[in-house]
C-alpha cells in the first residue's frame, strides 16, 4: 500500500498533518502521537517578533464548533528556531511552519529565513496589513497577488503553500492567483468569522468579539470549497477544516484533497491524527486500493446529478 | 502511563439539584493528582458538547479519582447523566498543583462555591496545622458537609446570607481572622468564583499575605497546544492548563 | 411588556417569524403551533410556475446541521393565492411570502401579483438568473442592484425584504445596495454553499452535488453577519440561521437583528417558534425590560476588546 | 390528542450487536397507529444528532408501542442506550398506511432485513389468509423468530447463504410461489433493502400482481413542510412523510 504524496517538493510519508495553531510546536501532542507517523507536522503561526495574542477569553465553544480568537500568540522567529525546530528535526517527518506578518516585508524576511531550514511555508494570508490600514491581506486581490509573489522569490529551496480564508470575497478567483504566482500547494480551509454573544451580560463571548470557527460544523463548508478549488486549479491543496475521522478526511480527498490536516479534533482526542491515519489504511484495504493518489478527487458526478 | 485513558464511572451521587460527585475509575497503576491538579473530561461519542471539560480532583485513592460537579451547561448535563457502568475518556493529571507548604505554615484554605473542589484535597494531603474558610450563597449551598465535619481542624463557615456561619463574604472573614490572630507563618490556598478571586487578590497584595489561588478559564486542548486558556500575568500571558491552574498571589 | 416591532409598513405583534421553506404554508404546523401567536409567517418561496425541485436524496445531515437542496419546489403563484393564501388570513397574523424567480421579469410579475395582498415580500436571490447564463442574482452586484430597483418599483403597499446570501461576495455592500434602493428590510442569512460525500460509493450525498448548510453549526457566523451590517446599515434585519433557543433568538437581537426568523429548529421541535416567545418574554421579565426594542443591538462593546 | 408527546423508555431489550426492540409508554388516550404508519423519535437534548429519526411502529397496544430498530449511526446508537425510565420525543403516528385488504384476499407480506418492522403488524391487524416471506442475509440476521413461530399463517424464510429456508432472494421465492399457486386474488405489502424493492417493483410490474410498498427516504421536518423527504413517482414528486411511506406499486 502506497500512502505517499507530494505537496511541491515535500514528499509526506501519508498525507497527515496537523492544522497550524492546534498541535502546538509538536512537543505538546509528542506524550500522545509517536511524530514520526505523520506526514507532516504544521505548527502555530510564527510571527518575526513574539506576540502577546489577544486578551481572554479566547475561545467560546458553538454547537459542534469552537469560536477563537488567539490572536496569533506565538514565540516569534528567532525562539522558533532556537528553541521548537530542533526538537522537531529529531523526527522523521516533514516540518511546516506557517508565517504570518503585519506587512509583506515581514513576510518575506520570515521566509528569507525559514527557507530550505524548513520542508515547507505556509502562508496565512487572514493577517491584517498594517500599511494598509489594517485591511485583511486575503481581502484585496491586488495585495493578496504581490504577497504570493514576493514570498513565492524568497522562498526557494522549502515549499510554497498559501492558506485560503473561506471569508474571501472569491476563493475560487484566489485559488487561480496562487496558482499563476507560482505557490506550490494550496491549503484550506481557514477558520470563518463568527460571534457568540453572553445573553445575561450582553457582552462577546470573546474579548475580541470576532473569532474563527472551526470544527466538525464547518466540514460540509470546507468539503465543497475544496471540490469547487480542485475543479479549478491543478496544484495540490491540504483539505482541513472540521476533519475528526477517517471518513471525515475521505471526503476532503475524494473531493480534491491531496493530503489532509486534523485541527480542532486533536483536542477532542489527542489521538485523532493515527486514527485517522489508521482509518484511511483501512478504507484502502477494504476497498483493495493500492496507491493513496487515486483516491484524490475521486468523486463520481454528473451535471445531471449525482 | 499514559494520561489519556477510558474510564469507568463507579458512581455517580447527587449532591444538590445541580451538584454531584462522579467517582471514575481509575487504570491500574495512574499517576495520583497532587492537590490543585485537574483532569479532562470527555463523556459522549457525539460533537454536541465537543470539547472536554476540566474538572478538579477532589479526592482520590489509587484506585479511583472523586469530582465534585455542578452543572452549568451542556457538558456537565451530559456528566451528571452519567450511570455506573458507563465509560468516558478522562486525560490527566493536569496542570501545576499547589506547593506543598514547608515546615510549620498555617494554611489558609480559602474556598467558595464549587472552589471548595480544588483545595479540599490540600486539608488532606498536605501537612500542617489547617483553616478551611468555605463560603457560599447560603447553607444549602455549602456541600459535603459531612466530609467537613469529619475534618479535625479548624473550620470556618460564611454565607451571604447569613443562613449558617459567618455572614459575608469569606475574603471579609478571613481579614477578621488574620486581625485576630496575625499567625506568623501563614499560606493561603485559594480557589472560587470572579469576585472572591478579585477581592482576595488585593486583600493578599494589600497585607502582604502570601499564597496561591487556583484560576479557571475555558479550555480547548488541556495540553499546552492551542493558547486558548491564557490569563494575563504580570509575567505575560500563562497557560491555565500547563503553568497554572495554581498561580502565586504575586504575579496575579 | 410590549413586544411590538416594525419592519417596514408591516407591524409584528412580536419579533418571531418563520424562515421561509422551513415551515411549509404554515398549515403543516397547524397542529402544533398556534399561528395566531406569531409575528408573521414565511411561508415556502413561491414561483410563477409550480415546480418539482430536485432529485432526490434531497436533504443530509452534517454535525449541528443539515444540507438541502430541495431545489425550490412549491406550488406556484396561482395555486398558492388560491389554496394556501386564503388559508393563511384566517390567522391573526402577518404572511410574508419569499419570492424566487430565474428572471427580472418574473420577480416583477411575482412582486405585482401579491403586492397589497399580502404583508411582506421576501426576495430571495440566491437563484440562478437564467438570463445571465445561471449566474446567480446574489454574485453580480449591478444585476443584484438592478432586481432590487425593479422589484421596489412593484411593491407598493406591502413591505419589501431582501434576502440576504451569506455566499454573497460581500454581504456589506449587497446590505448597503438594499438600503440605496429603498428595500424595507433586510432578512439573514440564507443557507451556507456546502456538501457531503458517501464515501462508500463515492458519490455526493446529494443528487445536486451541493447544498445549502443550515441549523446552530451556522449560527455564530449568521450572528456575526447581522452585527457587522446592522453596524452597516440603518434597515430593520431579520435575523435568522441556526437559532434553536430563546437563548440563540436573544443573540441576533442583541447583534441587530428587530426581528427573528426559526428555520430548521421546526424540524427538531415543532414548538420551537412558541418556545422562542416564551423565552424572550421570560427574558425581559427578568431583566426588566418593558419595550423589546431596547434589546436590538443592545451588545455592549468597545474597540479595545470587551 | 396532539402528536407530539414526551414518551417513558419501559424498556429496551438487545436482539443481536445491531438491532433491538425499544417500547415506549404512550400518553394515555393517544390515537393508534396503523400498518404500515410510522414515529419521529428523538431522544438528546444535544444537536447532534439533529433531527428526529423515522420508525415504523412495529407492534403496540394502547398503553405502549414497539419499535425495532437497527443501529446504523448516531441517532440509532443513542436509542440503542437508552434504558428503561428514560425520556424521549415522539411525534406520531405519522403517514398513510397498509389499506387494508377487501374481502377474501391472500395477504403476500414481503419483508427483507429490518424491513420486517413495517410490515409484522399487519399479520396482526388485518384479517385474511396471510403469508410471510421473510428474507435476510443469513439465519442469524432473521429476527424475532419467536413472533413468527407463534404466528399462524404460512411463514416462508429465505437467506441469501441458504443458511436456513430459500436460499435466494424473496423476490425470487415469492416468485415460484405465485407460479406454483397462481392465487386469485393475492395483494402484496412489502418493504425492504432498495435491491429488494427494485427487483419486486419490476416483478409485480411485470405480471401486474397489485400491492403497496413502504419506501424510505430520509427526513427533515416528517410533517410534509419540507419537501425534503420526496420520491419521484408517475404522479409527481410525492413526500414520504405525508403521501408515503406506503405506495401502490402502480406509481412508482
Ligand atoms: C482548572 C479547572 C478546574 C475546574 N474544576 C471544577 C470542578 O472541580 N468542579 C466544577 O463543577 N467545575 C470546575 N471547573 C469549571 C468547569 O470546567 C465548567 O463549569 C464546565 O466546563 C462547564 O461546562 P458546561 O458544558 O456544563 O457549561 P457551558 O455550556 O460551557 O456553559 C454554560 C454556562 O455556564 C457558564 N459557565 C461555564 N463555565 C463556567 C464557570 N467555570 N464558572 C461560571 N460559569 C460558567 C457559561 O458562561 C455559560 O453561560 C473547573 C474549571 C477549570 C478551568
Ligand atoms: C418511514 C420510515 C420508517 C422506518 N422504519 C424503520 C424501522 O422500523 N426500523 C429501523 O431500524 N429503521 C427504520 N427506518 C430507517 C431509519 O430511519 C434509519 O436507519 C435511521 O434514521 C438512521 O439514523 P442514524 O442516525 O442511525 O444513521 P445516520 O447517521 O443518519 O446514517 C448512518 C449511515 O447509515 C446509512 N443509512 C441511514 N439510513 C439508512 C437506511 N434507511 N438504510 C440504509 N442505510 C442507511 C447512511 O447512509 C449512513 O452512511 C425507517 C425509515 C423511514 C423513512
Ligand atoms: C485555536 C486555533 C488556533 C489556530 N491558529 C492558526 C494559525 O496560527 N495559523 C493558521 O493559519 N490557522 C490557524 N488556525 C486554523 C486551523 O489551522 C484550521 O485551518 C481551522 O481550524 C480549520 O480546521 P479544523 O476545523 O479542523 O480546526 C487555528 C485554529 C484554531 C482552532
Ligand atoms: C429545507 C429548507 C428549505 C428552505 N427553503 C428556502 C426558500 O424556499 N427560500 C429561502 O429564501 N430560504 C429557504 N431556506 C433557508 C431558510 O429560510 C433559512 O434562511 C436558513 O435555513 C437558515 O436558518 P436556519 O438555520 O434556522 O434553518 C430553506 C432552508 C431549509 C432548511
Ligand atoms: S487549553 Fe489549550 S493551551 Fe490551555
Ligand atoms: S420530511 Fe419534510 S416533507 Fe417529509
Amino acid at each position: 500500500m502506497n500512502l505517499t504524496v507530494k505537496i511541491g517538493k515535500m514528499v509526506m510519508k501519508n498525507p497527515v498533518t496537523t492544522a497550524s495553531g492546534t498541535f502546538g510546536y509538536g512537543q505538546e501532542y509528542a506524550e500522545f502521537v509517536d511524530l514520526n507517523c505523520l506526514g507532516a507536522v504544521t505548527v502555530k503561526g510564527i510571527s518575526r517578533e513574539p506576540r502577546q495574542g489577544n486578551t481572554p477569553p479566547r475561545i467560546f465553544e458553538t454547537p459542534c464548533g469552537m469560536l477563537n480568537s488567539i490572536g496569533l500568540q506565538n514565540v516569534g522567529l528567532e525562539a522558533f528556531l532556537k528553541e521548537k525546530l530542533p526538537y522537531l528535526r529529531g523526527f522523521d517527518t516533514n516540518v511546516i511552519v506557517n508565517i504570518l506578518g503585519g506587512t509583506i516585508k515581514e513576510y518575506i524576511e520570515l521566509a528569507e529565513a525559514l527557507d530550505g531550514r524548513v520542508d515547507a511555508i505556509e502562508l496565512n494570508v487572514s493577517c491584517p496589513n498594517v500599511k494598509k490600514g489594517g485591511i485583511l491581506f486575503s481581502s484585496d486581490e491586488a495585495i493578496f497577488r504581490e504577497l504570493i509573489r514576493e514570498v513565492r522569490k524568497n522562498v526557494v529551496n522549502s515549499t510554497l503553500i498559501v492558506k485560503l480564508s473561506p471569508s474571501a470575497s472569491s476563493i475560487l478567483s484566489q485559488a487561480r492567483i496562487c496558482e499563476e504566482e507560482g505557490a506550490d500547494a494550496i491549503s484550506m480551509i481557514n477558520t470563518i468569522p463568527a460571534m457568540a454573544i453572553d445573553i445575561e451580560s450582553r457582552r462577546p463571548r470573546l474579548s475580541n468579539i470576532i473569532g474563527g470557527l472551526s470544527g466538525p460544523a464547518i466540514r460540509p463548508i470546507g468539503v465543497r470549497m475544496v471540490w469547487e478549488v480542485h475543479k479549478t486549479v491543478r496544484i495540490p491543496i491540504i483539505g482541513m477544516g472540521g476533519i475528526m475521522t477517517a471518513g471525515d478526511a475521505l471526503e476532503y480527498i475524494l473531493a480534491g484533497a491531496t493530503a489532509v490536516a486534523i485541527g480542532t479534533a486533536n483536542f477532542v482526542d489527542p489521538t485523532t491524527t493515527m486514527k485517522v491515519l489508521k482509518g484511511i489504511e483501512d478504507y484502502m484495504r477494504n476497498h483493495e486500493i493500492e496507491d493513496f493518489s487515486s483516491l484524490i478527487g475521486g468523486l463520481i458526478w454528473d451535471r445531471e446529478g449525482r | 502511563m499514559s494520561r489519556l485513558n477510558r474510564a469507568e464511572v463507579l458512581n455517580n451521587i447527587p449532591l444538590t439539584d445541580r451538584e454531584f460527585i462522579l467517582r471514575l475509575k481509575l487504570p491500574p497503576g495512574s499517576l495520583s493528582p497532587m492537590p490543585g491538579q485537574f483532569y479532562l473530561l470527555r463523556a459522549t461519542n457525539t460533537f454536541d458538547p465537543l470539547l472536554r471539560r476540566p474538572f478538579s480532583a477532589f479526592r482520590w485513592s489509587d484506585e479511583w479519582v472523586d469530582f465534585l460537579i455542578s452543572e452549568k451547561g451542556k457538558g456537565t448535563l451530559v456528566l451528571k447523566s452519567l450511570r455506573p457502568g458507563d465509560e468516558i475518556d478522562l486525560l490527566g493529571p493536569a496542570g501545576n498543583y499547589f506547593p506543598p507548604p514547608s515546615g510549620d505554615m498555617k494554611l489558609l484554605v480559602v474556598a467558595g462555591g464549587i472552589g471548595i473542589a480544588s483545595v479540599f484535597s490540600i486539608l488532606r494531603e498536605y501537612n500542617g496545622d489547617s483553616v478551611l474558610f468555605y463560603g457560599a450563597r447560603s447553607s444549602d449551598a455549602l456541600l459535603i458537609r459531612k466530609d467537613i465535619e469529619d475534618f479535625s481542624g479548624e473550620v470556618v463557615l460564611c454565607t451571604d446570607d447569613g443562613s449558617i456561619g459567618f455572614k459575608g463574604s469569606v475574603v471579609e472573614r478571613l481579614r477578621l481572622y488574620i486581625n485576630e490572630r496575625t499567625p506568623e507563618k501563614a499560606i493561603v490556598y485559594a480557589c472560587g468564583p470572579e469576585a472572591m478571586i478579585t477581592a482576595l487578590k488585593t486583600y493578599m497584595k494589600e497585607t502582604g499575605l502570601r499564597g496561591y489561588i487556583s484560576l479557571e478559564e475555558r479550555m480547548a486542548c488541556g495540553v499546552g497546544a492551542c493558547m486558548g486558556c491564557v490569563k494575563n500575568t504580570s509575567e505575560g500571558m500563562k497557560r491555565v492548563c500547563i503553568e497554572g491552574p495554581v498561580f502565586p498571589v504575586e504575579v496575579l
